[in-house]
C-alpha cells in the first residue's frame, strides 16, 4: 500500500522549486523567511493531515474552511478581552471550539454513514451551515484578541535566535500531528481500515470491519484538525471575521492530491501530505519572493516581480502540471514493462491497474 | 467589494479602473439637472427604510449604532441590510427586492458606482434613494452622505511624507486592488507622495484571506529587506501589518500607515508599531441616513436638500496621542449599537 | 487445529424479506462438525442470502440460530466470526490496495501494544496458510496484482486464519479451474478430518457429488428435500431443484459440414503480453471452444477480438475483409459481439431496466427521426425475454435486482437482439444453476445453427466437450493446441492445459482459401 | 432511469415554500419580484443544467464559477465602451467568450477522459488557473460595460406591463435551454449514453459506447451553459471583476443534488434541476422577503426580518434537510416494502434499489 512513487517525484520538485527560489533571490532561506513559510506550511499541513484521512477512505470533506473560521469566532467570542469577547480563560475558550468542532465532525460523519448520504453533500450543507453561524456570531464583524497572549501561540516557538524563534510553535504542532497520524494511519489497525474501506467499502464490511464507526472517525479527524488549524489561524490572524478559512478545504486537498492522495480512495500517505502542503505554500511564498535582476537598455539595474494577479495563475497550473506529469510519467512505465514482458515473453507479477485499483474481473 | 472595505469613492477624480463614466465626482457634480423627485409616504406611520450596505464588516457596526440611535429617537424602523459576500449582483438583488416591497427610501453603500446606475435608477422611479459611504455620483439618487476616499488617501498621504522626511521605500496593501474604494485611496496616496522620493515598491491583494493578508506582509518584509513603510487600504489590513511587525522584530524599524479602526490597529498604534490610521465617521453614516431618509419620506418635496446634494463627514487622524479617547468613544458608540 | 468440540450449528424457520420479495420463507438446515453439507438450488433460491444470515452480514428477520444447542444472535460479522463461522463470499472481497497478509487478516489483526499492527507477525502466519492453500507468492504481494483464482486462494486463507470451526464456501470453484479445485477439495478434506463443519454452496453437480456427506436443496426460499450423498444422482438433485424432472443438458448439434466457410480467421495475433501469438480460423455456425486455466491468457485473447485491447502484431479477416477493430464499437460495428466474464462490470449497467440494457448498443437505430423509440425499445426487450425465458415481471425491472443467471441472460440477450456474425462469450455459464445452464446451451446450439460463429471461454470441461465443434487450448498465454470434436477428451484437454503435450494442428488451408 | 420520487417531493417542498412567503409578504407574488425571482433562477438554471450532464455521467465540474466569471471578462474586455475594454462589437465579444468557454470545457474533457484524470482535481485547477486568467484581463481592476446596450439583455424581455417586462431574456433563455437539455438527456441516444457512462463505464464502453468522447461532450455543454450563463450575468451585474461566480459551481451542485441527482452517476433529471434551481433561488429571495408583523408592547406596529447572517445557515439547512428528509422517506418507503411483503408473503416484482444499487450488510 505504500507506493511512494508519486511522493518522492513531488519532493524532487520542491526541491527544485526551492532552488530555483534560493538562486532568484537568497532572502528565500532568510531565518525570518523560514520561520514564516514554515509556519505556514505546518498551519496548512495540520488541516491535510485531517482531510487525507477522509480522502483515504473515499471521502471528502468540503466544511472544513468553515470550521477552522468557526473554531477561531468560538475562541474569540468567548475568550477575547476586547468588547465583543467574554474574556473568559483561553482554557475554556480553546477546548470548548474544539470541543464543537470534533461535534461538528461527528455529526457530519454520522450523517454520512448512518444516512447512507453522500458526503460531498453532507459536508457542502455543513460548510455554509458553519458559515453562517460565525457569521452569526461575529454578528457580521471582527472581533480582536487584542494583545491578549494568545498571538503567542503563532508568534512565538522554540530556539531563539536573534530574539525570533527558530522553530514556531504551529511548527510543533504540526510535527506532533504527523507523527500521530503517520503512526495511526501507517502502523495501527485502525489506520489498515481506512485504507481497506477505501480499497473495498464492501470487502472491510464484510470482514467484520466496522465500517461506519471508522469512517464516522474519520470526519471527526478531519474536524478536530481543522479546529487544531483554526486555532493556530486564530492566532495568527488576531482578529476573527466570518471570512477566515473560506475556500481551505480546496488547498487541503490540492496538497492532498499533489501529495499523492486519489479522490477514488485507499492511496495516500502522511509524508506525501507533507510534501504537498510544502509545495502549496511555497508557491504562496515564491510568488512573493521571486525575482530577476535585470539591466535595462541605458545601464540601469531593475528587478522584474512576479505580478501578483498570477497567483491563482501559478496555483492552478502547479495542480493541473502535477497530476498530468505524474500520469503520463505512469503510462510510459506501464507501456515500457508492457514491452519487456513482450520482449521477455515472461508474464511476470502484474502491476496494478492503471489508476484504477478495482478488482479484476471475477464473477458472480 | 469585500470586507473592510469601509468605504467608498466619490472623488473628483477617475477611478482607475471604472472608466470615463465614472469621472463625475460627488463634489465636481452638483446636482446635474434639477432633483429627482421626491416620494412622500402616504401612510407615514408605517414607514419602511432600509440601510444597505456593501458587505458584512466591523465599519458596519458603528454605523448601525448610528442608525439605531436614530430609530430610538424617532421611533420609527430601519432595516438594516447587508450583502454577506459583499457581491455587486447581491447588493442589486436586494435593491430590486426593497423596490418590490413598497419600501419608502432605501440608502445605500454603492459597491460599484458607474455601473449600478441603472439598477440605482430604477430604484430612484420608486422611492427615495440616497448614497452613503460610497457615491453612484451620475446616478438619480437623491444626496450623497460619505467621506471623500480621494481626499482621505491624501490626508494619509500627508501623514506618510511626515513620516518619511527624507523618503523611502512603501508598501500597499489591500484585499483587492480592483475596489473603488481602493483605488480612490491608493490615488488620493500617491498623488501627496509625488516628489517626496518616496516608492511604492509592492502591491499585494489577498481577496479578503485574513491569513494570507498577514503572510504578504512577512512575505514582502523578507523580500525587501530595505523597506521603510507599509501601509493598508482596507480596515483588515491594519490588524494584519501589526502582526506581522510584531512577530518579525520590525517594530519601529518599519512604519505602518494605515485605514480604518480596527481593534488590532488602535491596538497597534497604543504599542507604537502602528504610527497613524485614517479612520471615517461611520456612526454619522447611518444616524444621518437614517435621519434624511425618514425626513424625505415624512416632508416630501417640502424638504431643502444641501448645497450641491453632498455631505461630507470628513476624517479624522488617530495616533499615539489620540487613540485612547477615540477608543472610549467608539466604546460608547457600539453599546449603542 | 481448532481445539474445541466439533461444532453443531442449526438454523430454523430463517425468514428474510427485501423490498418487494421474500428471499428466504422459513429455511432450516443443520451441519455438525465433520460434515460437509451441500446446499443447492436455482439461482435467486437464497442460498447466499440464508448464508449472509449465518455470516452476520445481515440479520434475519425470523428464525433462530443454534450453535451446540444453544441460541445465539448475531448482528454482526464479527460476531459470527467470534463464534468460529467463517463465510467466503460468492463475490471476491479483497481490499485491492492492500498486500496478501493485510486482507487474510483484514478484521482480525494482530495487534501488538495501542492498537498497533504487528505486520511481521502476520507476514509470517500468512506464510505459513499461502502454503496450505498452495499459493506460492510473497504475503507482501498487492492483491490488485493478483488473478482471480489467486484472490480465490487467499479468500479462502483468509477463512483458514480464522481457525474457524465453520467455514461456509459460496461458489468457491467458480474462478478456478481443475487443478486448483482438485486442490480445494483437498483443504476441505483436512478441514473435515479436523471436525470441521463445511457448507459449500456450488452449481457444478460433479464436485457436489464428489465432496458433500449431505445435500440441502433450497427453491424460492424454502427447503424442498435433503439428501444423503449416498444415495443422491445428478437427475434426483436437479428435479427438486426445478420442480421437474430434467432431461438433457448439452443438446444434440449435427456436425459440421466440411465444406462450411470460414468467418473469422486469426493469423499470429499477438497479444500483449503474451509469448507468441494465436492462430486459428473458426467457421460459420462453429462453436469453437477455449479452454485452458485461470490465467491462460483466453479472456485477454478475447477482449483483442472485441477491441478492449488492441494486438502488436497479426491480423484477422472477417467474412473475408480485412478486420481490425481498435474499440468495441468498431467490433459490434462488424458484428462481433462480446458477452464478458463478469457480466456486473462488463455486461450490464446494473441501475438499468432491461429493455435499456438490451437496446444500449443498437440504440442508435432506434432514433428514426431524432426522437428515441421507446415503444420499439420495449418490444425488442418483450421478445428477448421471451426468447431467453427471463424471470421478470416486465422488462421496465432494474437489472440490478434480477439473480444472476437473469443476468446473464439479459447479457446474452441484448446480443441477440442484433444480428451478430460472431459471438464471444467467456464463460456464459459462471454461476448458473443447472436450469438456467441448459437454456443457455439451447440457445447457443440455436444461434449456432442460425449460422454465428461461437467462441466459447470455458472453465468447464463438461461444457467445453459438451458445446464445442473444436477446442482450442491455452496455457500461460500461448496457444497450446487444436482439438476437434471427435479428439475430445477430459484427459486430452488437461493434458494440454497444463502444458504437458501440444498439439497444433494448422488448419491455415482453410485461410487462404477464404481470404483470397 | 426515471423515478421522478425526488423531484415530487422537491416540487411539494417548494410550492410549500412560495406559498409560505405569499402568506408573510404578498409582496412576493409581485410583477416586479415575480420578474426578479423568476431571472434568478433563470440564470442559476443555465448553468445547473450543465451540470446536471456532468454529475450524471458521475463527473463534477468545479470550474463553472470561474467559466461564468471569465466568460463576461472577456466579452467586457473585447466589448465595453469604457476605457479599459476594446470597443468591439458585441457580435464579437459573446461569441468568442462562448468559443473560449467551449474551448475549456473541452480541454478540461480531454484531459480527464483521454488522461484518466480525476474530474474533481483537474476542475479544481481549471477553477484556480481560470480565475487567475480573468484577473490578469482585468489587471486586478473593474471593467464596466457602461450604459452599453448589452445589459439590456438581462433587463428587458418580452411581454411588457406596466413599462416592465414580464418575462426577461434569461427566462426565455433558461426555457430555451431547458427544452433542449430536456430533449437531449431524455429523449436521444446521446442522452442514453450519459446515463450508462454514469451506471457502469466499463459496461458502457463494452456495448459499443465511445465513453471517452460522450463524457468530453458533456465537460463541454458544462463549460458551454457556464458560458451562456456568464454572458447572462454580465449583463446583469453590468460590470465584471474578477469576483463574478466565485463559488457558484457550488450553488449548481446543491441544486442539482436538491433535484434530485446523486452524485455517484447515473440518476437526475432536467425537470429536478429545475426544482433544485427553484428552491436554492427562492431560498435568496425568501431571506429577503420573508416578514412577521406584530406590535410592541406599547402598541406599535413592527415588521420582523431575517438577520441576514442567517443567509447561509438557511441555505445550508435547506439543502442538509433535503437529503435528510429525502433519504428518511426513502428508508421508511422501503421499510414498508418489505412489511408488505412479510403480509402478502409474496416475492412479486423487485423494486428498484435505493438509489444505491449496491448490496450492503447491515452492519459491520
Ligand atoms: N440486498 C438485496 N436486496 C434485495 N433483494 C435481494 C438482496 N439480496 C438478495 N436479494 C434477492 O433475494 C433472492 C435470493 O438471492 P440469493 O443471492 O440468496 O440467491 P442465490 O441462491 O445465492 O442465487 P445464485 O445462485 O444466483 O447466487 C433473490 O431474489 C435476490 O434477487
Ligand atoms: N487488466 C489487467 N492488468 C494486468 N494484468 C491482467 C489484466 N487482465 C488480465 N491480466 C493478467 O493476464 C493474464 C491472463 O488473464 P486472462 O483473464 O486472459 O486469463 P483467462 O484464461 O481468461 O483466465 P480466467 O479463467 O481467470 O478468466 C493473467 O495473468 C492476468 O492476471
Ligand atoms: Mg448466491
Ligand atoms: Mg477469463
Amino acid at each position: 500500500m505504500i507506493g511512494l512513487r508519486r511522493e518522492f517525484g513531488m519532493l524532487v520538485a520542491l526541491v527544485l522549486m526551492c532552488l530555483g527560489l534560493y538562486l532568484s533571490n537568497p532572502d528565500f532561506l532568510s531565518q525570518s523567511n523560514i520561520v514564516n513559510t514554515s509556519r505556514q506550511i505546518s498551519m496548512l499541513g495540520i488541516f491535510a493531515v485531517g482531510t487525507a484521512f477522509v480522502i483515504i477512505t473515499g471521502g471528502i470533506d468540503l466544511s472544513i474552511g468553515s470550521i477552522i473560521g468557526l473554531t477561531g469566532v468560538i475562541i474569540a467570542r468567548l475568550s477575547s478581552p476586547s468588547f465583543d469577547g467574554l474574556g473568559l480563560s483561553l482554557w475554556i475558550g480553546i477546548p470548548v471550539a474544539l470541543a464543537v468542532a470534533v461535534l461538528i465532525g461527528w455529526i457530519q460523519g454520522v450523517l454520512i454513514t448512518r444516512l447512507d448520504l453522500q458526503p460531498f453533500i453532507v459536508t457542502l450543507g455543513g460548510m455554509l451551515l458553519l458559515r453562517g453561524v460565525s457569521q452569526t456570531i461575529v454578528k457580521g464583524g471582527t472581533i480582536g484578541f487584542g494583545s491578549s497572549r494568545f498571538t503567542e501561540l503563532s508568534d512565538s516557538g522554540l530556539l531563539f535566535c536573534h530574539g525570533d524563534p527558530l522553530i514556531s510553535y504551529p511548527v510543533i504542532i504540526f510535527l506532533a500531528i504527523v507523527l500521530m497520524g503517520a503512526y495511526v494511519l501507517h502502523f495501527t489497525v485502525f489506520g489498515r481500515y481506512v485504507y481497506a474501506i477505501g480499497g473495498n467499502r464492501d470487502a472491510a464490511a464484510y470482514s467484520g470491519i466496522n465500517v461506519k464507526r471508522v469512517e464516522t472517525l474519520t470526519y471527526v479527524i478531519s474536524a478536530g484538525l481543522a479546529g487544531v488549524a483554526g486555532v493556530c489561524y486564530a492566532a495568527y490572524i488576531g482578529q476573527m471575521s466570518q471570512q477566515v478559512g473560506i475556500a481551505y478545504e480546496l488547498y487541503a486537498i490540492a496538497a492532498a492530491v499533489i501529495g499523492g492522495c486519489s479522490l477514488r480512495g485507499g492511496e495516500g500517505t502522511i509524508f506525501g501530505i507533507i510534501i504537498g502542503s510544502g509545495i502549496m505554500r511555497v508557491i504562496d511564498n515564491g510568488i512573493n519572493m521571486f525575482q530577476l535582476k535585470y539591466q535595462t537598455p541605458d545601464g540601469q539595474h531593475r528587478i522584474w516581480r512576479l505580478d501578483p494577479n498570477w497567483n491563482f495563475i501559478i496555483i492552478g497550473a502547479v495542480i493541473l502540471l502535477a497530476v498530468i506529469v505524474d500520469q503520463l510519467a505512469h503510462i510510459v512505465q506501464l507501456k515500457r514493462r508492457t514491452r519487456r514482458v513482450a520482449a521477455t515473453g515472461k508474464g511476470e507479477a502484474q502491476p496494478p491497474e492503471p489508476g484504477n485499483p478495482k478488482l479484476r474481473p471475477t464473477e458472480t | 467589494e469585500k470586507e473592510g472595505a469601509s468605504s467608498s469613492s466619490s472623488t473628483p477624480t477617475v477611478a482607475p479602473a471604472s472608466g470615463p463614466s465614472a469621472s463625475a465626482g460627488a463634489s465636481a457634480t452638483p446636482a446635474a439637472g434639477e432633483a429627482p423627485k421626491i416620494f412622500k409616504a402616504s401612510d407615514p406611520s408605517a414607514l419602511k427604510l432600509a440601510f444597505v450596505t456593501n458587505n458584512t464588516s466591523e465599519f458596519w457596526k458603528i454605523a448601525s449604532a448610528g442608525v439605531h440611535k436614530y430609530e430610538k429617537e424617532a421611533n420609527i424602523q430601519v432595516d438594516i441590510k447587508m450583502p454577506p459576500n459583499g457581491k455587486t449582483e447581491e447588493q442589486n438583488s436586494t435593491l430590486e427586492n426593497l423596490v418590490s416591497q413598497g419600501y419608502n427610501g432605501i440608502a445605500v453603500s454603492v459597491i460599484a458606482p458607474a455601473d449600478q446606475v441603472q439598477n440605482i435608477n430604477r430604484a430612484a422611479k420608486k422611492t427615495n434613494v440616497i448614497t452613503f459611504d460610497s457615491d453612484s455620483a451620475s446616478s438619480n439618487r437623491l444626496l450623497y452622505i460619505g467621506t471623500n476616499n480621494f481626499a482621505a488617501g491624501q490626508t494619509l498621504g500627508k501623514e506618510i511624507v511626515k513620516l518619511l522626511p527624507s523618503g523611502g521605500k512603501m508598501a500597499v496593501f489591500v484585499g483587492t486592488f480592483s475596489a473603488d474604494n481602493a483605488a480612490q485611496r491608493l490615488k488620493g496616496i500617491e498623488d501627496t507622495i509625488k516628489g517626496h522620493n518616496i516608492e511604492i515598491v509592492a502591491r499585494k491583494e489577498d481577496a479578503t484571506d485574513r491569513a494570507k493578508a498577514r503572510s504578504n506582509v512577512e512575505d514582502v518584509l523578507n523580500a525587501y529587506s530595505d523597506l521603510n513603510l507599509v501601509t493598508g487600504l482596507w480596515s483588515y489590513n491594519g490588524p494584519a501589518i501589526a502582526a506581522a511587525l510584531d512577530a518579525s522584530g520590525k517594530k519601529g524599524k518599519v512604519l505602518a500607515a494605515v485605514f480604518d479602526e480596527e481593534q488590532g490597529t488602535l491596538d497597534g498604534i497604543k504599542s507604537g508599531t502602528i504610527q497613524c490610521t485614517c479612520v471615517q465617521k461611520p456612526f454619522q453614516f447611518g444616524y444621518l441616513s437614517s435621519k434624511w431618509l425618514h425626513d424625505l419620506a415624512t416632508q416630501g418635496d417640502a424638504i431643502k436638500l444641501p448645497e450641491g446634494r453632498v455631505i461630507d463627514t470628513g476624517v479624522d487622524i488617530i495616533n499615539s496621542a489620540n487613540v485612547a479617547d477615540f477608543e472610549k468613544n467608539l466604546a460608547s458608540m457600539k453599546a449603542g449599537a | 487445529m481448532s481445539n474445541s468440540a466439533p461444532i453443531h450449528l442449526e438454523m430454523r424457520g430463517i425468514v428474510k424479506r427485501f423490498p418487494g420479495v421474500v428471499a428466504l420463507g422459513g429455511v432450516s438446515l443443520h451441519v455438525r462438525g465433520g460434515e460437509v453439507l451441500a446446499l443447492m438450488g436455482e439461482n435467486g433460491a437464497g442460498k447466499s442470502t440464508l448464508m449472509k444470515i449465518l455470516g452476520g452480514a445481515y440479520p434475519a428477520d425470523e428464525g433462530q440460530l443454534f450453535i451446540d444447542g444453544e441460541e445465539v444472535v448475531f448482528r454482526k460479522v464479527s460476531d459470527a466470526k467470534r463464534r468460529g463461522i467463517a463465510l467466503i463470499h460468492q463475490e471476491l472481497m479483497l481490499a485491492p490496495n492492500l498486500d496478501i497478509a493485510g486482507n487474510i487478516f483484514l478484521g482480525g489483526e494482530a495487534r501488538g501494544a495501542m492498537g498497533r499492527l504487528s505486520r511481521s507477525e502476520m507476514i509470517a502466519r500468512s506464510r505459513v496458510l499461502l502454503n496450505r492453500v498452495g499459493l506460492a507468492l510473497p504475503p507482501t504481494t498487492q492483491v490488485s496484482s493478483l488473478t482471480a483464482g489467486q484472490m480465490q486462494m487467499v479468500e479462502i486463507a483468509r477463512a483458514l486464519a480464522l481457525d474457524a470451526r465453520a467455514v461456509i464456501m459460496d461458489e468457491p470453484t467458480s474462478s478456478l479451474t481443475a487443478g486448483e479445485s482438485e486442490h480445494l477439495f483437498k483443504i476441505i478434506r483436512t478441514l473435515r478430518g479436523q471436525g470441521i463443519a463445511i457448507i459449500y454452496i456450488s452449481h457444478r453437480m460433479e464436485e457436489v457429488l464428489k465432496l458433500s456427506d449431505r445435500i440441502t436443496v433450497l427453491r424460492d426460499g424454502r427447503n424442498v428435500g435433503e439428501l444423503p450423498a449416498a444415495e443422491a444422482t445428478q437427475d434426483k438433485i436437479v428435479s427438486l431443484m426445478v420442480g421437474r424432472a430434467f432431461t438433457h443438458r448439452f443438446p444434440d448439434r449435427a456436425p459440421l459440414p466440411a465444406d462450411t466457410p470460414a468467418r473469422l480467421v486469426v493469423e499470429d495475433l499477438l497479444v500483449p503480453g503474451a509469448p507468441s501469438g494465436v492462430s486459428f480460423t473458426a467457421r460459420r455456425g462453429e462453436i469453437v471452444g477455449f479452454a485452458g486455466l485461470v490465467g491462460a491468457g483466453r479472456t485477454e485473447l478475447m477482449q483483442c477480438i472485441f477491441g478492449v485491447d488492441r494486438p502488436l502484431a497479426g491480423r484477422m479477416i472477417l467474412d473475408g475483409q480485412g478486420y481490425s477493430p481498435k474499440k468495441p464499437r468498431d467490433a459490434i460495428a462488424a458484428g462481433v459481439y462480446l458477452a464478458p466474464e463478469d457480466r456486473k462490470r462488463h455486461g450490464l449497467v446494473l441501475p438499468m431496466t432491461i429493455a435499456q440494457n438490451t437496446s444500449l448498443p443498437d440504440i442508435a437505430n432506434y432514433t428514426p427521426r431524432g426522437w428515441l423509440n421507446r415503444r420499439r425499445e420495449v418490444r425488442v426487450a418483450q421478445a428477448e425475454r421471451e426468447r431467453m425465458a427471463i424471470k421478470a415481471p416486465t422488462v421496465q425491472v432494474k437489472t440490478v435486482n434480477l439473480s444472476g443467471g437473469n443476468q446473464q441472460k439479459v447479457v446474452l440477450g441484448k446480443w441477440l437482439a442484433m444480428t451478430p456474425k460472431v459471438l464471444i462469450l467467456d464463460e456464459p455459464t459462471r454461476g448458473i444453476d443447472v436450469g438456467a445452464k441448459a437454456e443457455i446451451y439451447r440457445h447457443m446450439a440455436d444461434m449456432a445453427a442460425a449460422g454465428i460463429t461461437i467462441l466459447m471461454v470455458s472453465s468447464e470441461m463438461e461444457e467445453v466437450i459438451g458445446m464445442s465443434d473444436r477446442v482450442i487450448v491455452m496455457h500461460e498465454r500461448r496457444m497450446i493446441g487444436i482439438l476437434r470434436r471427435e479428439e475430445l477428451t477430459q484427459d486430452r484437454i488437461g493434458a494440454l492445459m497444463t502444458g504437458r503435450v501440444e498439439q497444433i494442428e494448422h488448419d491455415r488451408p482453410i485461410t487462404t482459401d477464404t481470404a483470397a
